[in-house]
């Protein structure tokens, strides 16, 4: 990349009820992520916002969100979709060479404001999908879960396997809105279907919440911090949205965001050069696919990696320690968080989700249907 | 930095108030066609493209997902983007960042609206609506107009008090609002793409009722199905590609605080201010090395939703000192054969598909230096320098792209 | 244009269930406002740092980006900053009143407020003139506590 | 936060939905009409040969126009299917009365599938690669709704 660009700090917020208003939630957050690195509003040059019109039930969903973050005449602007595509808008304004620090934030407020599966029925086909109500949120998941199982021949304990460790993650994360440090297998089997094999416990909690973040360009970054994370490849792909004419059961479109990331970052061994990775999964079984496209994992490995607990805090490719999706998904929000927690990772501030020794780590977003649109971004403690 | 340029514009073959004859996915594909027509590239040449809509005004979330075969984007790098009325030159403003960037070389911008399937008043009140309800528990009288609070200004909102403030500061008379009504409807009807095509006279504006004074059902935009698309490349493969190119040579944004609207938390001001609009314009000159607006800009292309508009976008991006641009008008520079030719497309005033409509204003200047404007409405002289803006939040968000027929130098 | 549109397709249906949203609304400084309206009084919020007196008042400072609860009482005269004359309704009729609405700067706020100006043919309305609020006989505490506006 | 500033947050509730109204296009209405005399359309990619149900206008793997329609079915295979334990009801979760199944379907002669409801069958007994067919309504209501849903063929 033309530019060294690195994330300074993160802040985030989740809730089940977060009991104030978003313009609130956003200036608290954002006035305390100033505070702790030290800066004024008027050290950033620019603000990339990042929310959902439907989400937040207001047309130009960012019109209220431009003072709460301090961008009152300031320079702005905004992306109505997953947060790491912010991210990946902010990181190329800063490459272009034309600006120096960048805000990121996003918000969305599913367990107070709006239905997150009714939100997903807007994104529905108006003309087919959306008129015969077959299709929905759960029922498409359900659907990929399926794919994945019988292509590969992974069980629904094996699933289910994955979701509790997540929510066993999802404990040792203070953000987190849904947690059991004792999680097995066997609760998530005691939870109720939703569409089989989907169930309850094996889906995203609604959630309140925002997260941000600053950006720097190289020095401007160190002047700013000792702990510099650095931005080294990023990419995104879209899939089909007609779900019928995918195979559901892996990722075309994450394992292209991969291989652009992987190339800007000089990464060609994922398995081996990524330390940490935080994917976003709105369903446990969606983790295994998008890591199998991301070259985490063998393709299909879903079952042997829940077994064996590859994907563990303590196993060869740890992902989401923070607990993911299962842990809070801040819906549009949410790429953010997941880079907010490699920031942690790499920081050396994850605290008892810690891996030990973190050098390299890997966000990942994702948008519509049986996550057809994915994005990554590849972060080093490293420079250059 | 990188220069980059716009390549090649692609329109929907028409802007009408309904298109009955096809889907979203399908209108705006249309777009999309012509950008590859008048450009000869195939979407083999196309390695990121940005999306851009206002999605309340069809009730679709992320259309660009639903519609991403139409638009050509399978497996290719896709971003959407949204700032309200502005969305459409913050979309060409991420394509211009994609490139920019040294992450791309060539990419398409896609903005569109087909306001006929939803209800645009409707879409816009969505902005402030639990505000409002908060209001409304307060005891806001709303269509009595008793007490505070209350917005008035009839279907114009706070367009009227924004059109007052503006005369009043600029000395300018109502009558120059008509002026500028009649202008650009008349040179709309030169431009093939425009929706309200008809030569109009000042005294078909003045014929019009008032809705609130001073703004006239002659000095509104009318809402249009409609899509337009850009190309840009970088500087490398502008040679290539290309036989002919406008270079992107300046982009700002700013936004202030909602300054209509937001009552609740008392954010009221002056909606002639527009304070956002000298920062953006500031910032994409300086980028340009436009020291001089007035005298180095060649012609400009504002974002008008409503007549008064055009003359007070004028002032706001120094392109004449403040209550100037009437007596411009009245000397004839506005006209498209004047000195400062202003919305030689007929404006957004004449044509809004609102996710389109800050879009068609770069894309304009674009097609007017490289003069490849169909229809009658090119500007004879040449164009060095064009400036575009783009105005929308809730009356507090602006965009600036100052292009031109050379690339920009250091 | 050569261009001629398609056949006519048909229209299906489609929702924006906005009554499923449950929005939280910053009430603070409506609620001081309304409040100081039962006393027939008009309180904002001001920011120490700037001095910026918001009516209704914020919970923080747009500029300062500092939280502020400073309460200040502003007066009841003003002047109008800008004003409309309302002469079709929503739908485009004529109507049979007009009505002068104006943008109203307080005498101590600098934020604005919109309200009715009752008393004046419309064609004397001009932005710089005074006016005073007149309130109603037994204020409740609502936003309409102030019947209306004059000049003075 | 201040300490002295009373925190107020007021909860709004709307009560009113917009509506839009969607043109389908050229090729939902075709496909629509076809539904009417219970025939399933599709159309065919010149690219890469394949037949897409629901039809539209663009084959995004091979960005060529598909235009020449074709008839698909009645007949299929169920390639993928699941279990719906509840209703969404403007997204809000209710326990459905009866399980129901939402199946993928590759109809005979197309590439794509088609999601579908399959019925006349016990949820138990739905299979991957079962043999179904569509069930049309009658007398037709010239809507998408037209193909009800499918069940065992044969």
């Amino acid at each position: 990349m033309q530019r060294d660009i690195a994330i300074v700090a993160q802040a985030q917020i989740m809730s089940d009820a977060i009991g104030i208003p978003r313009e609130r939630m956003l200036f608290d957050l954002v006035k305390g992520l100033f505070d702790s690195v030290g800066i004024t509003r008027h050290d950033i040059e620019t603000f990339v916002l990042n929310s959902n019109d439907f989400e937040v039930g207001h047309t130009i969903a960012n019109v209220f969100e431009d003072t709460p973050v301090g961008a009152y005449m300031k320079d702005e602007t905004h992306v109505e979709a997953d947060g790491l595509w912010a991210a990946q808008y902010a990181t190329m304004r800063l490459l272009s060479g034309n600006y120096d620090t960048a805000l990121v934030v996003g918000d969305s407020s599913g367990a107070s404001t709006f239905r997150p599966y009714l939100v997903m029925d807007y994104q529905l086909n108006p003309t087919h999908d959306r008129q015969l109500g077959i299709l929905n949120e759960l029922s498409t998941a359900a659907l990929q879960a399926k794919a994945y199982m019988a292509k590969y021949g992974v069980d629904e304990d094996q699933l289910n396997k994955t979701a509790a460790r997540l929510l066993r993650n999802a404990a040792l994360n203070p953000n987190a809105v849904r947690s059991k440090a004792d999680a097995t297998g066997g609760d998530v089997l005691a939870s109720d279907y939703l569409y089989e094999p989907l169930r309850e416990l094996a889906c995203y909690p609604f959630t309140d919440g925002a997260c941000a973040m600053i950006l720097a360009s190289g020095k401007r970054a160190r002047e700013l911090t000792d702990k510099p994370v650095w931005i080294k490849g990023m990419g995104n792909s879209v899939d089909t949205y007609y779900i019928g004419e995918r195979d559901l059961a892996v990722s075309g479109s994450a394992k292209a965001a991969g291989v652009r990331a992987y190339k800007l970052a000089g990464i060609t061994d994922p398995a081996k050069q990524i330390d940490v990775a935080e994917v976003s999964a709105k369903f446990a079984h969606q983790e295994p696919i998008i890591s199998e496209a991301l070259g985490l994992f063998e393709e299909g490995s879903g079952g042997k990696v829940a077994d064996e607990g590859l994907a563990d805090l303590g196993g060869s490719m740890p992902v989401c320690p923070s607990g993911g999706g299962l842990g809070g998904y801040v819906f549009t929000a949410n790429g953010l968080v997941r880079i907010a927690e490699c920031v942690r990772q790499l920081q050396g501030g994850a605290g008892k989700a810690q891996v030990s020794g973190a050098r390299t780590a890997l966000a990942h977003g994702q948008d519509g249907f049986c996550a057809q649109h994915n994005a990554v971004m590849v972060l080093s403690t490293e420079e250059g | 930095m990188r220069n980059v340029g716009i390549i090649g514009v692609g329109y929907t073959p028409v802007f009408v108030s309904k298109r009955k004859d096809v889907n979203i996915a399908e209108m705006v594909s249309e777009a999309v066609d012509a950008a590859y027509r008048n450009t000869k590239l195939t979407p083999d040449d196309i390695e990121a493209i940005t999306f851009g809509n206002m999605q309340t005004f069809e009730g679709v979330n992320m259309p660009h997902l639903w519609a991403v075969d139409h638009m050509r984007a399978l497996n290719k790098p896709y971003m959407r983007i949204a700032t309200g009325g502005t969305t459409g030159m913050s979309t060409l403003h991420s394509a211009y960042y994609h490139v920019a960037s040294g992450l791309h070389d060539v990419v398409m911008a896609i903005t569109w609206e087909k306001q006929s399937e939803g209800d645009s008043q409707v879409g816009l009140s969505g902005i402030v609506m639990p505000e409002a309800m908060v209001m409304v528990q307060h005891g806001m009288d709303l269509f009595g107009g008793k007490g505070m609070g209350a917005m008035g200004g009839g279907s114009t909102g706070a367009a009227a008090y924004q059109a007052t403030s503006y005369l009043h500061h600029s000395g300018a008379s109502p009558e120059h609002i008509d002026k500028m009504a009649a202008l650009e409807r008349s040179n709309a009807a030169l431009n093939p793409y425009a929706h309200l095509r008809k030569k109009t006279s000042v005294a078909d504006i003045q014929a019009t009722p008032f809705i609130s004074w001073p703004l006239r059902f002659g000095h509104t935009c009318p809402t249009s199905d409609g899509a337009t698309v850009v190309i840009l490349a970088s500087e490398d493969k502008v040679e290539k590609l290309a036989d002919s190119v406008a270079w992107i040579n300046g982009v700002g944004c700013a936004c202030s605080d909602p300054a209509t609207g937001n009552f609740i938390e008392g954010q009221i001001t002056d909606p002639a201010e527009q304070e956002p609009a000298k920062l953006a314009s500031a910032k994409a000159y300086a980028m340009a090395g436009i020291k001089d607006p007035a005298k180095e800009i060649d012609m400009a292309e504002m974002y008008n939703g409503f007549a008064h508009q055009s003359l007070m976008w004028l002032e706001k991006l120094r392109l004449c000192k403040e209550g100037e641009a009437h007596k411009m008008l009245d000397a004839g520079a506005l006209n498209i054969d004047g000195e400062l030719p202003t919305n030689a497309s007929g404006g957004v005033f004449s044509t809004n598909a609102i996710g389109a409509s800050a879009m068609n204003r770069p894309a304009e200047c674009a097609l007017q230096i490289m003069r490849k404007i169909e229809g009658g409405h090119q500007i004879p002289k040449k164009i060095k320098n064009a400036v575009s803006h783009g105005w929308g939040g809730m009356f507090q968000y602006v965009t600036v792209t100052v292009l031109g027929d050379e690339p920009r130098h250091g | 244009m050569t261009f001629e549109m398609g056949e006519e397709t048909r229209e299906v249906q489609g929702m924006w269930d906005i009554s499923t949203y449950n929005y939280l609304v910053d009430g603070a400084g409506i609620k001081l406002l309304v409040d100081s309206m039962k006393e027939k009084k008009i309180r904002g919020i001001k920011c120490p740092q700037c001095g910026t007196v918001y009516v209704p008042g914020p919970t923080f400072c747009r500029k300062c980006y500092i939280d502020i609860d400073d309460v200040v009482e502003v007066g009841e005269t003003g002047v109008v900053m800008s004003y409309s004359v309302e002469m079709a309704d929503v739908r485009g009729n004529p109507v049979d009143e007009f009505r002068v609405t104006a943008m109203i700067k307080l005498d101590g706020a600098d934020t604005w407020i919109i309200g009715t100006i009752s008393g004046i043919d419309w064609e004397d309305a001009e932005v710089g003139m005074r006016v005073k609020a007149f309130w109603v006989d037994n204020p409740m505490g609502a936003l309409t506590d102030i019947d209306r506006f004059e000049a003075i | 936060m201040s300490a002295q500033q009373e925190r107020i947050v007021a909860n709004a509730v709307v009560p009113l939905d917009f509506t839009y109204n969607y043109r389908v296009g050229q090729y939902v209405e075709r496909y629509i009409k076809g539904l009417g005399q219970k025939k399933i359309m599709g159309v065919k990619c010149p690219g890469d040969s394949s037949v897409v149900v629901p039809p539209r206008k663009y084959c995004g793997r091979c960005n060529a126009i598909m235009d020449e329609w074709v008839e698909v079915g009645p007949e299929g295979t169920v390639e993928n299917f699941t279990v719906g334990h509840v209703n969404l009801n403007k997204g809000a979760v209710e326990k459905a009365d009866t399980e129901y199944v939402v199946a993928l379907i590759k109809l005979d002669g197309a590439s794509s599938l088609l999601p579908g409801k399959v019925q006349g069958v016990s949820p138990t007994d739905v299979e991957v690669g079962m043999r179904v067919k569509a069930v049309f309504k009658d007398p037709a209501e010239d809507s998408l709704e037209d193909l009800s849903h499918f069940e065992p063929a044969g």
